[in-house]
């Protein structure tokens, strides 16, 4: 590897150095653009003590759920619990401490963790058990909550093409949160059905340039769906 | 008779105004778009990153990558925009957003909303409804009037953890329509057949009851 | 004009409504992506008082160098002055405020503005004369600054292409503060080299979704180049 | 003799490293992008909204939509991205990219720095210089040791208005490579043929000079 390729050729390679205690952004929504041999790849580890942020957690057996099956996560922040059994058991049961987050909130820690932005106001919150613990304040008449950036030791991100340098698209709604998570970990390593050569994808098109890429790794995907809902066509 | 399912989605629809965008939460809220009036125009807003939503897609449609915030497979109009989790809740944080429709556990007469959690028992998260109450200028909240149990959901105090604070200015329920006024329900509308003493009895929070309550009409 | 289409159909309906006293949020670096028709029209329409907020301020004569001559800009918000000799003699006579903001500063403002953020901490300006007046916050050892978000009356924007529906894109380097200046403005005002129908841009790739575009016109752009700098080819 | 403005950014250049993402300040430090040592990949980002950042154009090239931060036409290498200013300083903001080239006015012993303001005489704005030097991680300060009239620029404290406080700790003249440590300019190499003396005579802030200083290479 040199210069600015950052194409990793195995799945050891790509997560190499993710130890015990250490956190992840992830990103994806449901099943829906996740790093899902990133985290098979956790699962392989045995990685533990994991602190994760990501909107959801897989569901049982697919996705993040392969890590609570395993007890690997010690804690998540998360929008959203439902349509997990392990997941809200681990909770209720106080296996795993689960911080709820606003999704939009979620996302915008994630990008102010990129950013250099340490923490931001949001209405999102405000009078409900989120903002307990954290300053309040009135801007104008209207009151909103100071949120703290959130900044992991790793980012795993899925990304649909990917030049080597590490520019990428993504496609569809797979893109959701793996924008912002890519630029908020010290070690962003981002999977992806195709890696292309410099110059391939236009430069005004990309959604996340390569500087915040340290790692890239091309993989095939399963792509499972959570909710198959059709219409006779 | 208390409204059907449809029938509550078609008195939301009345709201509906040429060139809405519009965020229709997971479950009931979704119907709503089965009613939008002919001749007029509105826009699904999904908050995983969709502007421009369409109906879900036939088998040979069906894409993994291409879902809604409810993690239903769908399809986007031509017209449409997809983009990232941030970039979708500027929009919605922003108050880009005309109308927001979502469900609840419980609403009270300061128009504060229960919808995420039930200490104990259920803990579902709340997505990005704190978001969408927070922001939205517009927001309607679509329930029964009562729970399975019997029990108001129209409160004098929600009891349940707060989804937001003092945002919530339109209720429809299967019995009524209600807007929330000076720390009151006022109703506005009730559902045909329906009788004042029943949404009364059926109402905890304090409630302001006109002289001339009408009957509720869907188109 | 029903439904989702933006298009209006002369320079005058496009910028109705803007009086004097307001505030616009003007997109564009240097000369580069900016609003030159839009500016134009302002210019004719006189208005008088304005609050701008723009990265730069033209040049004597084109872009909003145009507005500074007639003396229609009260207070303008930028990041850089040189290269414009009016607005440096207004600005040391004092005939014009101008608050300096540094150019990351700005964008995240505008940003801020259009995504419901009232304030954000950064460490852009801490310790110099921009953070003035405002709080200073210390992070996990950091120093920041606050700073408040903008919000405008008028949005004025210039983009490539967009469908009837507001979805633009933006060309190369015109892109700049162009999307974040069309969200904080009450009524966006979009001009574009061409208009296409819905459906013909990939939703993928929409730069700057319709929802935050109130008008859109089409436009004949001039495209003065400040600093024409070319190799043997 | 002291340094040409190609000389400095000679020296400059040596300290980039092979897969540094590099922002190169408006004027001398643009130079530095001739000097890349052989085999070794660098890619330039330009604050207006360029990562990958490639020649002037030719005369076919020229295009009035592909400018740098300092409004002059360029192109684009393949493999570049281009996007918008708030996308920009994330990465900048961020501390993403490793390593800025930028002039001044004053730098000081505290790592203070002064470039975009002389009260009453010349006001250019700061631009991007204020978040470039509040996020990144890696500063080289090019100037010149004195101003023309001779009056130095490495002080003990500065007095113009400052960009950024305590963030520069490594300084390019054109007689002397120094660092800030500790309250004081350390003097690590000087040009060929410069004497310590001569370096000590123009710097009126405090200096430490090693026993050795020696001089500096260029390859």
């Amino acid at each position: 590897m040199a210069g600015f390729d950052k194409v990793v050729h195995s799945y050891e390679e790509a997560l190499a150095g993710l130890t015990d205690g250490m956190s992840m952004a992830v990103g994806g929504f449901g099943l829906c653009g996740i790093p899902e041999n990133l985290i098979a790849q956790v699962k392989k580890m045995g990685t533990r003590d994991l602190t994760v942020f990501s909107n959801n957690c897989g569901v049982d057996g697919f996705g993040l759920g392969l890590l609570l099956q395993d007890k690997q996560i010690s804690r998540i922040y998360a929008s959203y619990v439902g349509e997990n059994k392990e997941f809200e058991r681990q909770m209720l049961e106080g296996e795993l401490e689960v911080i709820l987050t606003p999704q939009g909130t979620l996302a915008e820690k994630m990008r102010a963790g990129g950013a250099g932005i340490p923490a931001f106001y949001t209405a999102t919150g405000y009078g409900t058990p989120i903002a307990e613990g954290k300053e309040t304040r009135e801007f104008n008449g209207r009151h909103y909550v100071l949120e703290e950036a959130i900044n992991a030791d790793f980012s795993l991100v899925k990304a649909w093409k990917a030049d080597r340098y590490g520019n990428a698209i993504y496609r569809h709604t797979a893109q959701n949160f793996n924008p912002m998570a890519a630029t908020c970990g010290k070690i962003c390593v981002m999977e992806v059905e195709e890696i292309v050569e410099p110059g391939e994808l236009d430069p005004a098109q990309i959604q996340t340039p390569g500087i915040y890429v340290n790692r890239l790794i091309q993989g095939t995907f399963e792509k499972r769906i959570e909710k198959r809902t059709v219409r006779q066509g | 008779m208390s409204l059907t399912r449809e029938q509550m989605a078609m008195r939301v629809a009345r709201e509906l105004e040429d060139g809405y965008y519009v965020n229709l939460g997971i479950g009931m809220p979704t119907l709503v778009a089965n009613y939008v009036p002919e001749g007029m125009e509105v826009m699904l807003q999904s908050e995983n990153g969709i502007l421009g939503m369409g109906p879900y897609p036939t088998e040979a449609e069906l894409d993994a990558d291409m879902i809604n915030a409810g993690k239903e497979t769908v399809t986007t109009i031509a017209g449409a925009a997809v983009f990232s989790s941030a970039a979708s809740f500027e929009m919605i944080r922003g108050g880009h957003v005309d109308l927001t429709v979502l469900g609840a556990f419980e609403v009270d007469v300061n128009g504060d909303i229960a919808s995420w959690m039930v200490p104990g028992k259920l803990i579902k998260g709340m997505g990005g409804a704190m978001d969408l109450v927070a922001a939205a200028r517009n927001i309607i909240v679509m329930m029964t009037h009562a729970d399975k149990h019997g029990n108001s959901k129209l409160l004098n105090s929600c009891t349940l953890p707060l989804t937001g604070s003092g945002c919530i200015h339109k209720v429809l329920t299967d019995l009524a329509y209600l807007e929330i006024e000076n720390g009151a329900f006022i109703l506005k509308e009730r559902a045909p057949g329906i009788s004042v003493e029943e949404i009364i009895a059926k109402t905890e929070g304090k409630l302001i009851v006109p002289d001339h309550v009408p009957e509720m009409t869907f188109a």
